[in-house]
């Protein structure tokens, strides 16, 4: 391979883990920092990709399908809060699972329903459609450089939010222990409806830009929800850092590891059989990823507990 | 002549593949309507092969029915229809045709309605050499309907394979293909990436400015497809042995009847269901159901008027049928297939001589 | 009119209940103990004030407000602050955002805290969790001052603290007291220290006030009878 | 009796019942169907050894009862087609009898719970879930792209394996058999959970530190928890194979460890019946509300959310109270 | 002379440039109580971590009943004879009381891969639950949920589970918190009677029960111990009054 292409690849890697933080963030958010396992997560994002599938369909116009993307999921996700999540904050994980669990069947179904069983249709808007050329001559999709700019853009702005505001200090010291903060004034129900609403916000902004370069369809969000996970956890749990270079780790390896493998494998195998195994492989690297990091550090590379 | 007979349809109605199921559906129920010597139940495999095993015993031995249909993937499929014709049933596959009941598998009870998987890669193979392809690039994900589409290609293809991808199933950024297929020297890419994945690579495929050919089975081209790629599938070439423009009085009238009744297009899965339907009630005036051999002789006859046209069995009970190439247009508004040619006429899968029945 | 008047509080927890009827009043500026042996019902008590458990019978009147009706986080808005037993410190944080979470402005602000708690002063960006027993408790104390209480309410907030921590602790109660005209509920073991800064003292036996009146008229017999010294 | 005590022997007499009913109706596929919930069940049994007595969430026991599944799959597809499995170093052949492939099942699952527990359980609380679900995914891919046996398309085996005195093609008779197991599978995890074993595991979920400073070692009572946890799985796998005649990849996927997961919190975490009760709702539920409509998944959604708000602690916490501590 | 039961030689901790264990060395004596006071933060817990195994040292030895035992982890040394209270409770909080000392008892017995026996049917392990029960007056709270019980109850069963480990030492680090003043003086009472059976390193800030009970005490200041005495050589130094008892002297 050469040189300019494996260093496009590495590029590729990035931008894809970029990619993946912006669909990571809310969860970041939701379960990260406020400790609540949102199995629905991948809903919103999907909620998100069809609201702005919808409006773009209406308008035409692709600020307003951001917009409406952003409203929609935040909007889900105050009502999943308000309706659901807040009796089960003092009760068991698993109840959480459950309910949302409960919750993909609603949203998955219930999209399927309002919007039928065929993918909608969602595209970048003119403006920004087409590829650009980098220095060292690299033909780059100016979109997915927009993406990059959004992901790194809602890094800061939510690292920002829960390790430097005062806000951010009130849902952490909520997630050690929500009756004591209460008691010391803190209207913790209310704040955590908000958090969750962002979180869900961010989600569906995701899934709206996301959704223009993959295919808007019922089932969307479930690869991203354990591809969400499996970066917080690589991270380590409550660390927007963390989820940060978890995304970029997890980028890299999958897009390494697909372009990569194959090849390695046939060094030392038939070319038939090295391709389908080195695929198999590389499908498998970013659990055999996961699972190497936490050997080593067994709550995640910045992980505090 | 025939007496009543009672269908049972598997098929996926929920989750992510539903387009399919209901299509499938929908394209049968409009064949069969009216016809009051044909019962049809309906259910759900919600795509997961246990359920649909369990629904088989359901059907037969709940429901009693004399025939099933409905299937839409092959590992379903694969589940299925051996328990279905072990009891004794008659099977009908309007979708999915994995080569093992093509071939060592393959039993008197088992119809397919609709393809050899192999079929679509084969013409498209075939027609590539024709048609002054060299060198191409293949990507499918790395599952067997994938790998095996992909050596279905291959052999019939007679110019150089540059580059061979298999993805992760259910991969979604093909970033990194992409700057492959950029890198080769392919003049096309011919892939098979079922449902979203199809629409993903796609779309950011046009995004990146890559230059050169795109061709695949009709499955990532399908109506259902189409509109959520949008322009960016223009001028791709697909194999498939329908079209709504074949031109025949069958195709016509199914095309006209399913948008009324439905009002959209109908799509590749519509046809076949449709044309199950036809075919099971063309055995249906020729013999009863209780007398299997009888029944399966008049299966076996094909004697019903397909939207494809011709239409025949092989002795291993697989379609005989041509299958053409066609392109990715836009009439109007809308983004279609257009016929451009056949790509194989009269095809026939290669499995058939390990069927031994 | 008191500025917090409890009145015939039962409560349960699930179903065992622990508190038969407690009434306890407390003037403004005043100090008042809550004694009784362990397992009493002191903490429940506390517990219902600052509406952690809700009473089954009878009112919680604080600045001449029902707090019945009020969550939680209300009624600490209204001017209620805990020092809980136990800590509970805000272990994943460190000492200056547990200080500074719940903070609401008022006298106490985070220098006049350091200057009450060297200690913590030393260790603001240290995690709470790995904070000694004692260092933990200063810190409860003061989150609970940051939030500029007009009542206070120390749960053993003595506990696992140093002799002369201790000390400090007392005066600083006292000054408190006296200065800034704060309302004190104080549970604690140590009878000495009580009869210093306290004006009046609730005696809690098996979940009923069994004893109230004026710390200076409590007299060995009952201390005796109740508390077992 | 307990509340509780009485509940069990309801739940416990449910699923005969039920069979029993059928089979007088002549309804086999309802017979199918409890069969099928107590294969599941069993699944469940196995899981909440882990979940709910060690506080080990695994959202990886798919790894399991695929491995389970395969088993069965690959030994009886070998006897299917008279090929020996293995001829180098020795000579292993396929075999049909249940009993042989249960015992492999049994064993290849516990002994890759051993594998996967000794590495995941150097992690704690969602750390573990995520680390047990990576394991199980890489089974997943693994058995999605390895050709030899049907990869994604699984394997079909055309004839139920065979147990000794019973024809298992006869609904009825296989459901005595998965609902015998089930049933000595209860009584033994019954007598775990309140054995010196069960004592300190549950413990150990509780609170670790103190386990330790009473000289016990958490992490080898979680290891053998989550090995006898897997086992159980597995074997839930094999006999879940048999039922269909068929496996899959799908075995493998993390839908299928959180299905597992819904009927032990559906029923209650940590109750001996909780999946008995899961599991048998689960699949009421499923069969029921599927001929309602296309779209049925929106009820079962509302009304597992309607379990989840209102019914604390499962059903069986719903129904029985909270947990008594045992005498 | 005896041995020492318990022998710590130049123990060091640092958290980062926090020294918190800085050359500590100790004797415990069979038989005696010997308490550990000092300010808080002065890293007593961090010792009390470090003899039971918790918390790796940076350098120096423990010696225990004249064996090495500082390579050891928790549950080798707990079960090599160190029965260890903590400062913040911490027990099976959904068990019963019961269940906890019944924990403590099968601990002390070893055998913990039995299957198939009810172990609340296990006479031996409940009667020697029982009895650790009795001892600290928790008998009636018995079948409790532990999570139901007060603060101070809390306290007491902490005690009660290291007495079913019939330890060969005793460390306790502030047993006597959150114990009322009644709750105070009945376990110095019992804490005296407590010492025949197994030498109590101990850890508290409660004075009166210190000099009641102590046969040595060791007074550690950032780390360090500076100064050993009897209790009336501890009060007369004025570095430990400065630094540590303050006013305290008076009672
Ligand atoms: N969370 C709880 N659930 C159930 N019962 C409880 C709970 N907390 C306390 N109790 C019970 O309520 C009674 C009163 O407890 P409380 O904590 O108020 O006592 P206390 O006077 O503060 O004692 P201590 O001095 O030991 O802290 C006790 O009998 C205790 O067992
Ligand atoms: N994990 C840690 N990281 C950083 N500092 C720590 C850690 N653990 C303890 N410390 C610090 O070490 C010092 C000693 O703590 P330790 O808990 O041993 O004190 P202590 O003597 O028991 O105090 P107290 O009487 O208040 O319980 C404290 O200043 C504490 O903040
Ligand atoms: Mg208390
Ligand atoms: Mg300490």
């Amino acid at each position: 391979m050469s040189m300019i292409l494996l260093i496009e690849q590495v590029l590729n890697g990035l931008q894809f883990g970029v990619m993946l933080f912006l669909m990571a963030a809310g969860l970041t958010l939701i379960f990260g920092v406020m400790g609540l396992i949102n199995l629905a997560h991948g809903s919103l994002y999907m909620v998100g990709a069809f609201a702005a599938a919808a409006v773009a369909g209406w308008t035409g116009s692709f600020a307003l399908a951001l917009v409406a993307a952003l409203a929609a999921a935040a909007a889900a996700g105050a009502l999943i809060e308000l309706l659901v999540i807040r009796r089960l904050y003092d009760r068991d994980h698993l109840d959480q699972v459950l309910a949302t669990f409960a919750l993909i069947l609603i949203f998955s179904e219930g999209t399927r329903w309002l919007f039928g069983s065929f993918p909608l249709f969602l595209d970048v808007p003119a403006a920004l459609a087409g590829p650009i050329m980098l220095p060292g001559g690299i033909l780059y999709p100016l979109y997915r450089l927009v993406i990059i700019g959004v992901g790194l853009l809602v890094a800061a702005g939510v690292f920002w939010l829960i390790a430097k505001t005062r806000i951010g200090i009130q849902i952490r010291a909520g997630e050690a222990d929500r009756e004591m903060i209460a008691a010391l004034g803190i209207d913790i129900s209310r704040l955590y409806t908000m958090v969750f609403a962002l979180g869900a916000a961010l989600a569906g902004l995701a899934g709206a830009l996301v959704g223009a370069i993959q295919s808007v369809q019922v089932g969307m969000g479930e690869p991203v929800l354990i591809l969400a996970f499996v970066v917080i956890v690589i991270g380590g749990i409550g660390s927007i850092k963390g989820a940060l270079v978890g995304s970029i780790l997890v980028g890299l390896t999958d897009t390494l590891g697909g372009v990569l493998l194959p090849p390695l494998f046939g060094t030392f195998m038939q070319a038939s059989s090295a391709t389908s195994v080195g695929s198999a492989v590389a499908s498998m690297s970013i659990y055999i990823l996961m699972v190497g990091v936490l050997l080593f550090k067994p709550s995640g590379l910045f992980g505090g507990k | 002549d025939g007496g009543k007979v009672k269908v049972g349809m598997i098929t996926t109605l929920s989750g992510g593949g539903a387009g399919l199921g209901i299509d499938v559906r929908d394209g049968f129920v409009l064949a069969a309507k009216g016809n009051e010597n044909l019962e049809l139940v309906i259910e759900d495999d919600q795509r997961k092969p246990d359920v649909a095993v369990q629904l088989t015993d359901k059907l037969i031995q709940s429901e009693k029915v004399d025939v099933l249909t409905g299937i839409i993937w092959s590992n379903l499929a694969m589940a299925v229809v051996p328990a279905a014709t072990a009891q004794g049933k008659f099977y009908l596959s309007p979708n999915a045709g994995p080569s093992a009941l093509a071939g060592k598998g393959c039993s008197p009870l088992y119809f397919n309605v609709a393809w050899q998987n192999d079929a679509f890669y084969e013409a498209g193979g075939l027609w590539a050499s024709e048609n002054g392809i060299e060198k191409v690039f293949l990507m499918a994900p790395n599952y067997p309907a994938g790998t095996d589409g992909m050596t279905g290609f291959k052999r019939t293809f007679k110019g150089e394979v540059v580059g061979e991808v298999y993805t992760k199933l259910g991969q979604t950024d093909y970033a990194a293909e992409i700057a492959q297929i950029r890198a080769s020297d392919a003049d096309t890419v011919y892939f098979f990436l079922p449902g979203g994945m199809g629409i993903s690579f796609m779309k950011q495929f046009a995004g990146s400015g890559v230059d050169k050919n795109v061709m695949g089975p009709a499955f990532s081209f399908d109506q259902g497809i189409l509109g959520a790629i949008g322009d960016a599938a223009l001028g791709v070439k697909n194999t498939s042995h329908w079209s709504k423009d074949i031109d025949n009085a069958a195709n016509k009238k199914f095309v006209a009847d399913f948008q009324a009744e439905y009002g959209r297009l109908p799509s590749l899965y519509a046809a076949q269901g449709y044309d199950t339907a036809l075919l099971l009630q063309s055995a249906m005036g020729k013999a009863d159901v209780a007398d299997a051999a009888a029944f399966q002789a008049a299966l076996e006859e094909a004697d019903f008027a397909s939207v494809r046209g011709d239409f025949a069995f092989a002795p291993n009970h697989h379609p005989i049928q041509d299958i053409y190439m066609r392109e990715v247009i836009k009439e109007g508004d809308v983004v279609t297939n257009k016929i451009v040619g056949v790509a194989s006429s009269d095809h026939q899968d290669v499995y058939g001589a390990d069927c031994k029945m | 009119m008191s500025l917090l008047e409890l009145k015939g509080i039962t409560a349960s927890y699930g179903p065992s209940q622990a508190l038969f009827g407690v009434d306890l009043a407390l003037e403004a500026g005043e100090v008042c103990a809550l004694m009784g042996r362990n397992g009493m019902g002191k903490s429940t008590t506390i517990k219902v004030i600052c509406r952690m458990l809700k009473q089954s019978a009878g009112t919680v009147q604080f600045n001449g407000r029902d707090l019945g009706p009020l969550p939680s986080y209300k009624a600490a808005q209204a001017g209620l602050g805990l020092v809980p037993e136990g800590r509970r410190c805000f272990g994943p944080l460190t000492v200056y955002e547990n200080l500074i979470a719940a903070a609401r402005p008022g006298a106490w602000d985070f220098e006049r805290v350091c200057a009450l708690f060297p200690r913590l002063g030393e260790r603001v960006d240290q995690i709470a969790a790995s904070l000694s027993g004692g260092e933990q408790q200063m810190l409860a104390i003061g989150r609970a001052l940051m939030t500029n209480p007009t009542l206070l309410m120390l749960d053993e907030a003595t506990e696992g603290l140093a002799p002369v921590v201790r000390q400090e602790i007392w005066a600083a109660v006292a000054t408190l007291k006296r200065e800034s005209g704060l309302a004190l509920l104080v549970v604690d073991k140590s009878l000495a220290e009580l009869r210093h800064v306290a004006d009046r003292a609730v005696i809690l036996e098996r979940g009923t006030s069994v004893w109230s009146g004026r710390m200076d008229v409590l007299d060995a017999a009952v201390a005796d009878q109740y508390l077992g010294v | 009796m307990t509340r509780e005590t009485l509940l069990n022997i309801v739940l416990f007499a449910i699923l005969p019942a039920t069979a029993l009913v059928a089979f007088a109706l002549d309804e086999p596929f309802i017979i199918t169907l409890a069969t099928k919930a107590a294969i599941l069940a069993l699944a469940g049994v196995g899981l909440n050894i882990a979940l709910g007595l060690g506080g080990l969430v695994s959202l990886g026991h798919a790894a399991f009862f695929g491995l389970g599944g395969y088993a069965m799959g690959i030994l009886a597809s070998h006897a299917q087609s008279y090929t020996p499995l293995m001829e180098t170093p020795f000579l292993i052949e396929g075999t049909k009898s249940m009993l042989v492939i249960w015992g492999v099942a049994i064993v290849t699952s516990a002994l890759a719970a051993l594998a996967i527990g000794a590495l995941s359980l150097r992690t704690t609380g969602v750390y573990f879930i995520m680390i047990t679900l990576a394991f199980g995914q890489m089974l997943y891919y693994f058995a999605i792209s390895w050709p030899a046996y049907g990869g994604e398309d699984g394997l079909s085996i055309y004839v139920r394996n065979e147990f000794p005195g019973l024809n298992t093609l006869d609904p009825i008779q296989f459901f005595a058999i998965a609902f015998g197991i089930l049933a000595i599978v209860l009584f033994g995890a019954g007598r775990l959970a309140k054995a010196r074993f069960g004592l300190a595991l549950s413990a150990a979920r509780q609170n670790a530190e103190r386990v330790e400073t009473v000289g016990l070692t958490p992490f080898r009572l979680r290891l053998v928890a989550f090995v006898i946890s897997g086992a159980v799985t597995g074997l839930a796998g094999a006999l879940f194979a048999d039922l269909n005649r068929f496996v899959s990849p799908t075995m493998f996927s993390w839908h299928t460890s959180g299905e597992i997961m819904v009927f032990v919190i559906l029923g209650g975490v940590g109750r001996l019946f909780g999946p008995v009760a899961g599991a048998a709702l689960y699949i009421l539920l499923e069969h029921t509300l599927g001929g309602l409509s296309e779209f049925w998944h929106v009820y079962l959604g509302l009304l597992l959310l309607l379990v989840v708000l209102f019914a604390r602690g499962g059903l069986i916490g719903t129904i029985a109270g909270r947990e008594v501590a045992h005498d | 002379m005896t041995d020492p039961l318990l022998k710590l030689s130049h123990l060091n901790k640092s958290f980062g440039a926090l020294k918190a264990t800085d050359d500590v060395s100790l004797t415990l004596m069979p038989g005696e109580i010997h308490a550990l006071i000092g300010p808080n933060g002065a890293g007593k817990s961090t010792l009390i971590k470090q003899i039971a195994g918790g918390l790796r040292s940076d350098s120096g030895t423990v010696e225990f009943a004249g064996r090495d035992v500082t390579a050891l982890g928790t549950v080798p040394r707990a079960r090599a004879g160190l029965g260890r209270t903590f400062q913040i409770s911490s027990l099976a909080m959904e068990y019963t009381v019961l269940q906890n000392t019944v924990l403590g008892a099968l601990g002390h017995d070893g055998g913990v891969m039995r299957f198939f026996r009810p172990v609340m049917k296990d006479r031996r392990l409940v009667d020697r639950g029982m009895a650790a029960l009795e001892r600290v007056g928790l008998t009636d709270q018995a079948a409790k949920r532990t999570a139901d019980l007060s603060h101070g109850q809390r306290r007491l069963l902490e005690v009660a589970v290291a007495l079913t480990l019939e330890p060969k030492v005793f460390l306790m680090d502030e047993p006597m918190a959150g114990l009322g003043a009644s709750g105070s003086k009945r376990l110095t009472g019992f804490l005296d009677a407590l010492r025949v059976q197994a030498p109590i390193l101990l850890v508290e800030h409660d004075m009166d029960a210190v000099f009641a009970l102590a046969d040595r005490i060791s007074v550690l200041v950032y780390g360090r111990v500076i100064a050993t005495g009897t209790a009336d050589e501890i009060k007369r130094d004025p570095t430990v009054r400065e630094a540590y008892l303050g006013a305290e002297d008076a009672a």
